[in-house]
């Protein structure tokens, strides 16, 4: 259980986007039967799973989310009738380019909720938080290039390491 | 008053799986389907609510559990889907390591068969019912003799126990589990 | 920022106001508004904050009054309250920004109680979830566009599905609004599960003696179409405006000639066990009305049990009837429907006894069920009132009644029938009524929470019913000699009396089953149909629970009755009524305003790649052959957003969702709080290793 | 295939030794492989649970260990006694569900450089197999001398259909397997209300009185129902009601004579195979009548009379069909 | 500022670059002499001899027009855009590589030692000492100075600022005729300039506007190579065909060649006006259309791109938001929050 503040050096952020009819609303009626996940979770919500847009996805990666959980209604009970089929399309082919990226395929999941599963919703949070939280931050650090330009500001050129040259 | 919690949680801490405990709703249908209820002086229902009342001593000296034949049919009737067969293995134990005993004839025969398994590896029939017999119903023993020649008879007691190879190995299993249930109730006693 | 992040700024510099909202303790006991307030102030001031405040009660007038009062004397352009749910207060702040002269669409509600107070335990980290949750508002709100609300006529016509009491109750009140209603019923007459009734507790007046003139009120009124032995099969369309097709299963009788004189069905030689209307425990006819009073009063003839149709002879039927009204060549038919709101009253399925083993229904003769008494005592029903056992003949003696069979067991049913501890205690009643026999009532609480119920209680206790508080354990046949010798073929109840802390084995010659409610077996895809959601059970979610009870999650499909959950009578009628009076609202609205959530094309940058083509269900999305361009009807678009996602040019952008308000709250919510407690977590955890 | 683990359990080794021979022979006839785990020890029956439920549960973890080393192809383990399938059953299912199980039994298992990984064997009960695997069609076409006219009480007692951790039987209380089996084997089916009831298991030991009750019950129950004999599922209630038949009607001042014998026993009947070589002359109460019937040319309706069916009278009220498989 | 001669000043630079971009210029055939009748040329490493310390002695700003082509992937490609930044007054990041990073930006796939490592011990190179490339190197006559690799490769835009971008890897010549055109009418007075920081030389929709095969609505079952389709419809839309085809996401201008050619459009003119992320646009509209419903048939037909980001993010990797320098500069922005 990571619901009580996690003795855990590393807390991630994890964004979660909600469908405004069935996981949202599920999100709300977690609240109003107090039932507890980690802080580290957040809520977007939008009209439907199908908005989610992979722009939206990647920006939230590159503004430091350590993970982001697409949620929506369960197949075949979509407010819009098919719509989460096409979110299940794009999250299928965004999950192979991030995987290719180098994020953990942990990183980026999708949950369905209906309205009534408030329950659900706060054990599959829970859930990912702490399989994220074991996975640590989102390590930008296992591209050297990167992690080095965060340390250099990018104007100062940065040296090459000089390993195997003589003299 | 904390007394309470602290009995209970002794119980679920020494319930193998979930007890449940806490879910009863005193409907009675444990103890409405009781077989061998009669010879309880406590309903299994009534054992519950008491051990939620932190009543230790009563609960632990109740000869409850220990008439539990494991039928299953509160198990399987519970409307909470409590698994009361295993509280009531959890309460026993608890008995047992504290030197509680209830009902002597019951633990008695669960140590003669217990013995049994340290001894051979396996149960040893009549050395069970024999011994068990001698020290409870030596009375019965006459009526008893017509079935137990004809079990002989019938080849269906053999008088030589079966030994197992890994028997010494087997020991050191059940020390090793009974070390770590120790320590696991230790532990979980103190939580 | 990216390039596009910014895409369409607004245009006047953003002046955000901030409200943070305590909720009493709600909020405040959990979240540290004060800290949220000056952090919005500070932090979001380079984001276009000028004024952040606290108050107890945003949504009182008090609170509402100083969002005015800012927008007002501090010329605010957007505000951000951050309290409760948008499905809880939305319309409130937006209403308040209205009355300041503010497009509500520049108000955005961020809930800090739903998503921090209430979800989490630890005060920092709700806390700097919360600032994130502000900052998230605040950078979305900036890139809001004032809108106006979408207008749809409402089409005056009404769908009630399902001819039970509240059905009937919805229509009834629809319909003499002077509005037009369409009432479909599965069953050949309307009348629901209260048509088969005795009495009602706790007032016992007879079911039918209320019921019938209801229901041929209905049968006859000028507004109301009867569509019954009928199934909806399809709808489509929205709100005001929805399309729904019927299936009339045919009756094999002419409606038009029969007359009802109930010749066919007194010389129809096939006699079957009705397992409908007569619970099982009463015959009818192959052609039949379930009962006398059935509305309408024409037959229907189940091709199932006819001989005609099983072996090809007989048609005493057809060659009987003196109006020539027996059509053994009907065909289903479907007629459609243009309705504007719907009410979902399907009511519920009893549950199936059979499945709880140990109380030998199905095996021992002598156990019934709750609805085969209910058909018992009933004076119109298969024993004409004789309370007797499967025999047909013998008078119980004895008679124990079983609460909770089915319900508040995680076996089957985890809830509470509602229903059952006052069914059982009028059963004993009734008992008491027709024979002098004992009763016994099986109980684990009695639940007698309504107006003249527990009254009741009192009463059939003073009638001499013996109430044993115990769940019975199971009901058999076999005897424990020798104590029981005497009771050789009665039944024996087991039970333990929890009050005296023993087991008991009870004698009894009939055992009464009050078996729970259960959502009707295709409650799932009768959801699915009408696009509303079910809970785990299947019953209809409401809207909201308390404050909207009735509603459900979509526009225009409301819901009464058992459908919503178990309930007696009396609130069938009231949720039947609430619904009605939700829709005679707006029926003389005439039109609504819906939120103006819906995509737009920029045709100078649609290239007509026709991706987005075949994405709508709604088929919103038009492709203009000539111009080779996408446009979106708004009057059919819903606002999915599914298509604005797809656009490879960009093209398409949705009001109330846009790129803009979606990338600028991610931005926000993943905005450093400065490590309060709360993550992002600080610095050296961060710290890429080397 | 190659067959099934094989766990006997103390008393087929003993005193149920006619229920190991028989089902042997049966499943002979039938081509079925069974590999007894090699060095297995006692399940420890309620007994050791009852006084340290940790050792009892690696007691019997010993035996699932033994099992997923001697598997070599084979994933079933049957065991015909109840109380050691029930105990199987269990231990491995209570370690899928709960890592401190797993991690503390292995943990204990690991004295003896044994482990054992949860869900590597099915754990079931030799009655479900023939069952379901097998299948009653195999089994009739094996009936070499249909069981006519013999009236059988089918009795499967506790733990086989309850608890029933791995949700193999639609119905915990009236299970009809053993009914279905025994009437694919020619005989006549008694209604046997108490088919799930408690034969009293160790009751005998403990507390005679409510045990010799609860076997009363059962004889009584057969008998009413007209049975020549009952068949059983398991070791210890044939123990009960076989054995202690004597002391119960001792007990009650009854004299009931009722044969009990293992189903294994009566399948190999109709196999036509050797009574002797399925064990029949061991059982206490001598089912020497009983099996007079079988073979013998006496048409059904010429058994015992079926007790009296109620003539349908027209005011009768219908009874509701028993639930389909299908139903919710 | 303009020279005595009445001529502009005009300098052309390639940083990380393959020199198609300085061909295409040249490409402009005839019209190059109306150019050189225009411009003075003062720096153009591809086409003449010039010295960096030339162009450090002009004044700042006296460039008047300056094409930038190539990424930004060694201290001299920084140093020197930086100087020429200074020097000039317009700023022209010129082609794919200098407005998204292009090919050599796919280098931000790996890391820079994992790149070293391919070219200089990979196949076929002998290299028993495992040698590297340094940037100060000890020898006998004295130290090499050579210039130090970036850890990224970055687009232009994210080193200095730019005035305006033109796509294409190359930029069509016709394109450049025009923008050298409308710039030259800029500096000479006789016409605006465009808004500062706006895409020159390109359209405003994408490749399908330009595009004339047959298009209905889609719905993808099955993605082929070209080599896979029984014969290639000639007048049919490509990605109905299932051939991966960018142009739906990519920016017009190019006078849709490939796809009317019967190749798929690669994406190499960017994405079109406004949009955050060029893969993403891609990737969501590929996904959209794919006609299946369940998680296995999904699979299936996606399998038919067997390099999703090679697909996606051939031209954008250096300028997109997860490996981008941009990206990396957000990463560490949102970590500043130590207490």
């Amino acid at each position: 259980m990571s619901i009580a503040p996690s003795t855990s050096p590393f807390e991630p952020v994890v964004l979660a986007f909600t469908c405004n009819w069935c996981s949202y609303r599920a999100a709300d009626l977690a609240g109003t039967a107090r039932i507890k996940y980690p802080p580290s979770v957040r809520l977007i919500r939008l009209m439907c799973s199908g908005r989610l847009d992979p722009a939206f996805v990647l920006r939230a990666f590159a503004s430091g989310a350590d993970a982001v959980v697409m949620t929506g209604c369960w197949p075949a009970d979509c407010h819009y009738r098919i719509q989460n089929v096409k979110a299940l399309r794009r999250f299928e082919l965004l999950h192979r380019v991030l995987v290719d990226l180098g994020i953990e395929p942990e990183r980026f999941q999708r949950v369905y909720a209906s309205a009534a599963e408030g329950q659900q919703l706060a054990a599959a949070f829970t859930r990912i938080v702490d399989e994220v939280r074991s996975l640590g931050p989102l390590a930008w650090g296992r591209q050297p290039g990167i992690a080095a330009e965060s340390e250099a500001p990018a104007d100062e050129p940065s040296t090459p390491a000089l390993e195997g040259v003589p003299g | 008053m904390t007394g309470d919690r602290a009995f209970s949680d002794d119980i679920r801490a020494a319930t193998v799986g979930e007890s449940r405990l806490d879910a009863c709703i005193q409907c009675g249908t444990c103890g409405g389907s009781c077989p061998s209820a009669r010879d309880m002086d406590h309903t299994p229902r009534a054992l519950f609510a008491m051990a939620r009342a932190g009543l230790r001593d009563e609960v632990l000296r109740s000869n409850t559990s220990w008439m539990c034949v494991s039928c299953y049919f509160c198990a399987v009737r519970c409307p909470q889907e409590i698994h009361i067969p295993d509280v009531m293995y959890a309460i026993k134990s608890i008995a047992t390591r504290e030197g509680i005993v209830p009902e002597r004839t019951a633990r008695d025969f669960s140590r003669t068969f217990v013995d049994n398994i340290h001894r051979y590896g396996r149960s040893f029939e009549v050395g069970l019912v024999a011994r068990h017999y001698l020290r409870h119903y030596p009375f019965r023993l006459p009526g008893m003799a017509p079935m137990g020649i004809s079990l002989v008879t019938k080849g269906r007691m053999g008088f030589v126990p079966h030994r197992i190879r890994g028997l010494a190995g087997l020991r050191t299993i059940l020390a090793r589990a009974s070390q770590l249930e120790a320590g696991d109730a230790r532990r979980e006693v103190t939580v | 920022m990216t390039r596009a992040g910014r895409g369409a700024a607004a245009p006047a510099e953003p002046r955000v106001g901030v409200y943070v909202c305590h909720c009493g303790t709600n909020i405040a006991g959990m979240v540290d508004v004060e800290a949220v307030r000056d952090w919005a102030a500070e932090r979001l001031g380079p984001h276009g904050v000028v004024v952040a405040r606290d108050y107890p009660f945003m949504c009182s007038s008090l609170g509402q009054e100083l969002i005015e009062q800012d927008v007002r004397e501090q010329g605010l352009n957007r505000v951000v309250v951050a309290a409760c749910s948008p499905h809880m207060h939305e319309k409130t702040f937006r209403g308040a920004c209205e009355r300041a002269g503010l497009n509500p669409y520049l108000c955005e509600l961020v809930s800090i109680r739903e998503q921090a107070s209430w979800v989490h335990t630890d005060r920092d980290a709700a806390t700097a979830k919360s600032k994130a949750i502000v900052a998230g508002g605040v950078l979305r709100v900036r890139e809001h566009a004032p809108l106006e609300p979408l207008r749809v006529p409402i089409n005056e016509a009404t769908l009630v599905v399902g001819g039970g009491i509240a059905g009937i109750t919805a229509a009834l009140e629809i319909a003499d609004a002077g509005f037009p209603v369409h009432l479909v019923e599965r069953q050949p007459s309307i009348g629901g599960h209260m048509a088969q009734f005795d009495k009602t507790f706790p007032t016992l007046d007879c079911a039918a003696c209320i019921l019938t003139p209801r229901m041929v009120t209905a049968g006859t009124h000028p507004n109301i179409t009867l569509h019954t032995w009928s199934e909806v099969t399809e709808v489509s369309g929205y709100v005001g405006n929805f399309t729904v097709k019927v299936l009339h299963r045919p009756r094999y009788v002419d409606t038009d000639l029969c007359t009802g004189c109930g010749i066919c069905e007194e010389k129809c030689p096939a006699r079957v066990v009705d397992p409908v209307f007569e619970a099982g425990i009463g015959y009818r006819k192959a052609v039949y009305r379930p009962f006398p009073q059935a509305v309408p009063k024409f037959p229907v003839l189940d091709p199932e049990s006819c001989i005609f149709f099983q072996r090809g002879t007989c048609k005493a039927c057809e060659k009987l009837c003196p109006t020539h009204a027996i059509r053994l060549d009907q065909q289903p038919e479907e007629v459609t429907l243009q309705v504007g709101n719907i009410v979902l009253a399907t009511g519920f399925e009893s549950f199936d006894a059979r499945r709880v083993e140990p109380y030998g229904y199905g095996r021992l003769a002598n156990v019934f069920t709750s609805l085969e008494f209910e058909r018992m005592s009933n004076a119109s029903g298969p024993t004409g009132g004789r309370i007797v056992l499967r025999d047909g003949v013998t008078q119980p003696q004895t008679v124990g009644i079983v609460h909770c069979v089915g319900s508040r067991d995680r076996n089957f049913n985890a809830y509470c029938s509602a229903i059952c501890c006052m069914q059982s205690m009028k059963f004993a009643h009734l008992v008491r009524e027709h024979t002098d026999a004992t009763v016994y009532e099986f109980y684990i609480d009695i639940r007698a929470a309504g107006k003249g119920f527990d009254e009741f209680y009192q009463r059939v206790q003073d009638e001499g019913t013996i109430f044993v508080r115990g769940r019975v354990a199971e009901v058999t046949d076999v005897l424990h000699l020798p104590e029981e010798a005497k009771h050789d073929g009665q039944l024996i109840i087991q039970v333990e009396d929890t009050l005296v802390g023993r087991q008991r084995r009870i004698p009894v010659d009939m055992v009464i089953l009050s078996v729970g409610l259960e959502p009707q077996p295709d409650a799932e895809e009768v959801a699915r149909r009408f696009g509303i959601t079910c809970s785990s059970e299947g019953w209809v979610i409401e809207r909201h629970p308390k404050l909207d009870p009735v509603a459900t999650m979509t526009e225009g499909v409301f819901a009464a009755g058992c459908a919503l959950g178990p309930r007696d009578i009396p609130t069938s009628v009231a949720t039947g009524s609430a619904a009605a009076a939700r829709i005679i609202g707006r029926i003389q609205q005439r039109e609504m305003a819906l939120e103006p959530i819906r995509a737009t094309v920029d045709t100078e940058r649609c290239s007509g790649c026709r991706i987005c083509n075949d994405l709508c269900p709604y088929s919103a999305i038009e492709f203009d052959e000539a111009r080779a361009v996408a446009e979106v009807n708004p009057a059919l678009c819903q606002g999915c957003g599914v298509c604005v996602a797809a656009c490879p040019a960009g093209a398409i952008s949705g009001t109330g969702f846009s790129d803009a308000q979606i990338l600028g709250q991610i931005e926000g919510i993943l905005m450093s709080t400065n490590g309060t407690g709360g993550s992002p977590a600080t610095e050296p955890e961060r710290a890429v290793p080397a | 295939m190659s067959g099934y683990l094989y766990y006997p359990g103390c008393s087929l080794a003993g005193s149920a030794r006619a229920y190991a021979e028989s089902l042997t022979a049966v499943l002979d006839t039938l081509g079925v492989r069974l590999r007894e785990i090699d060095d297995w020890n006692c399940c420890g029956a309620t007994e050791y649970l009852t006084l340290s439920p940790l050792a009892g549960y690696a007691l019997i973890g010993r035996n699932l260990a033994l099992a997923e080393s001697q598997r070599n192809g084979s994933d079933t383990l049957v065991a015909p006694c109840s109380a050691c399938y029930v105990n199987l059953a269990k231990t491995d299912r209570y370690m899928r569900e709960s890592p401190v199980m797993r991690e503390q039994l292995n943990g204990a298992l690991a004295a003896d450089g044994m482990h054992y990984t949860p869900g590597a064997v099915a754990v079931r009960h030799l009655l479900e197999v023939l069952v379901e695997d097998i299948g009653l069609e195999e089994l009739e076409r094996h009936v070499t001398r249909p069981l006519t006219g013999l009236r059988v009480a089918p009795y499967l007692g506790c733990l086989v259909s309850r608890p029933d951790y791995d949700r193999r039987w639609a119905r915990r209380e009236q299970p009809l397997e053993l009914d279905r089996l025994v009437a694919a084997l020619g005989a006549e089916v008694v209604d046997f209300p108490l088919r799930t009831a408690c034969c009293g298991g160790h009751m005998t030991q403990i507390s005679p009185d409510t045990g010799f009750e609860l076997i009363r019950r059962l004889v009584e129950a057969a008998d009413r129902g007209g049975a020549d004999l009952l068949v059983t599922v398991c070791p210890m209630c044939q123990m009960n009601l076989d054995a202690y038949q004597g002391e119960m009607n001792h007990h009650f001042g009854t004299d009931y004579r009722l044969p009990i014998l293992f189903f294994t026993q009566l399948i190999g009947l109709a196999f036509n195979l050797d009574a002797s070589t399925l064990g029949i002359g061991s059982e206490v109460v001598s089912a020497r009548d009983a099996l007079a019937r079988i073979g013998v040319e006496v048409p059904t309706v010429e058994g015992e009379p079926a007790p009296p069916r109620r003539a349908k009278r027209s005011q009768e009220l219908p009874m509701p069909a028993p639930l389909a498989e299908g139903d919710r | 500022m303009t020279a005595a001669n009445g001529k502009h000043r005009f300098a052309m630079y390639w940083a990380a670059s393959c020199g198609g971009c300085d061909i295409a210029v040249l490409n402009l055939h005839e019209a190059i002499l109306d150019f050189a009748e225009r411009f003075d040329i003062v720096f153009w490493p591809a086409v003449m001899d010039a010295k960096y310390r030339d162009v450090e002695a002009m004044p700042d700003g006296s460039i008047d027009l300056t094409l930038v082509s190539g990424s930004i992937r060694n201290a001299e490609n920084a140093e020197i855009v930086r100087l020429l930044r200074r020097k000039s007054a317009i700023l022209v990041a010129f082609g794919s590589c200098a407005t998204e990073g292009c090919i050599p930006g796919l280098a931000n796939l790996g890391t820079t030692a994992g790149l070293l490592d391919v070219v200089f011990d990979g196949p076929g190179t002998d290299n028993p000492d495992h040698l590297r490339p340094a940037s100060r190197v000890a020898v006998p006559e004295g130290e090499l100075h050579l210039p130090a690799m970036e850890p990224l490769v970055r687009t232009l835009d994210q080193v200095v600022e730019v005035d305006y971008r033109m796509p294409g890897c190359p930029p069509e010549s016709e394109r450049i005729a025009e923008v050298v055109g409308l710039l030259t009418a800029a500096l000479d007075g006789k016409a605006g300039l465009p808004p500062r920081g706006s895409v020159v030389g390109a359209g405003h929709s994408t490749v399908c506007d330009e595009c004339q095969r047959d298009r209905s609505a889609k719905r993808i079952s099955e993605f082929r190579r070209i080599q896979q389709l029984p014969a290639l419809d000639p007048g049919l839309c490509l990605l109905e065909q299932g051939l991966p085809c960018n142009g739906s996401a990519t920016r017009d201008g190019c006078g849709a060649k490939c796809p009317l050619a019967g190749a798929p459009c690669i994406g190499c003119y960017g994405p079109a006006d406004g949009v955050v992320e060029f893969g993403a646009r891609l990737l969501s509209a590929f996904a959209s259309v794919v006609d299946a419903s369940e998680p296995e048939e999904i699979d299936r037909i996606l399998d038919g791109l067997p390099d999703p980001v090679g697909q996606f993010y051939r031209f954008s990797l250096a300028g997109s938001l997860l490996r981008g320098a941009r990206a990396a500069r957000t990463a560490t922005a949102t970590r500043e929050s130590a207490p």
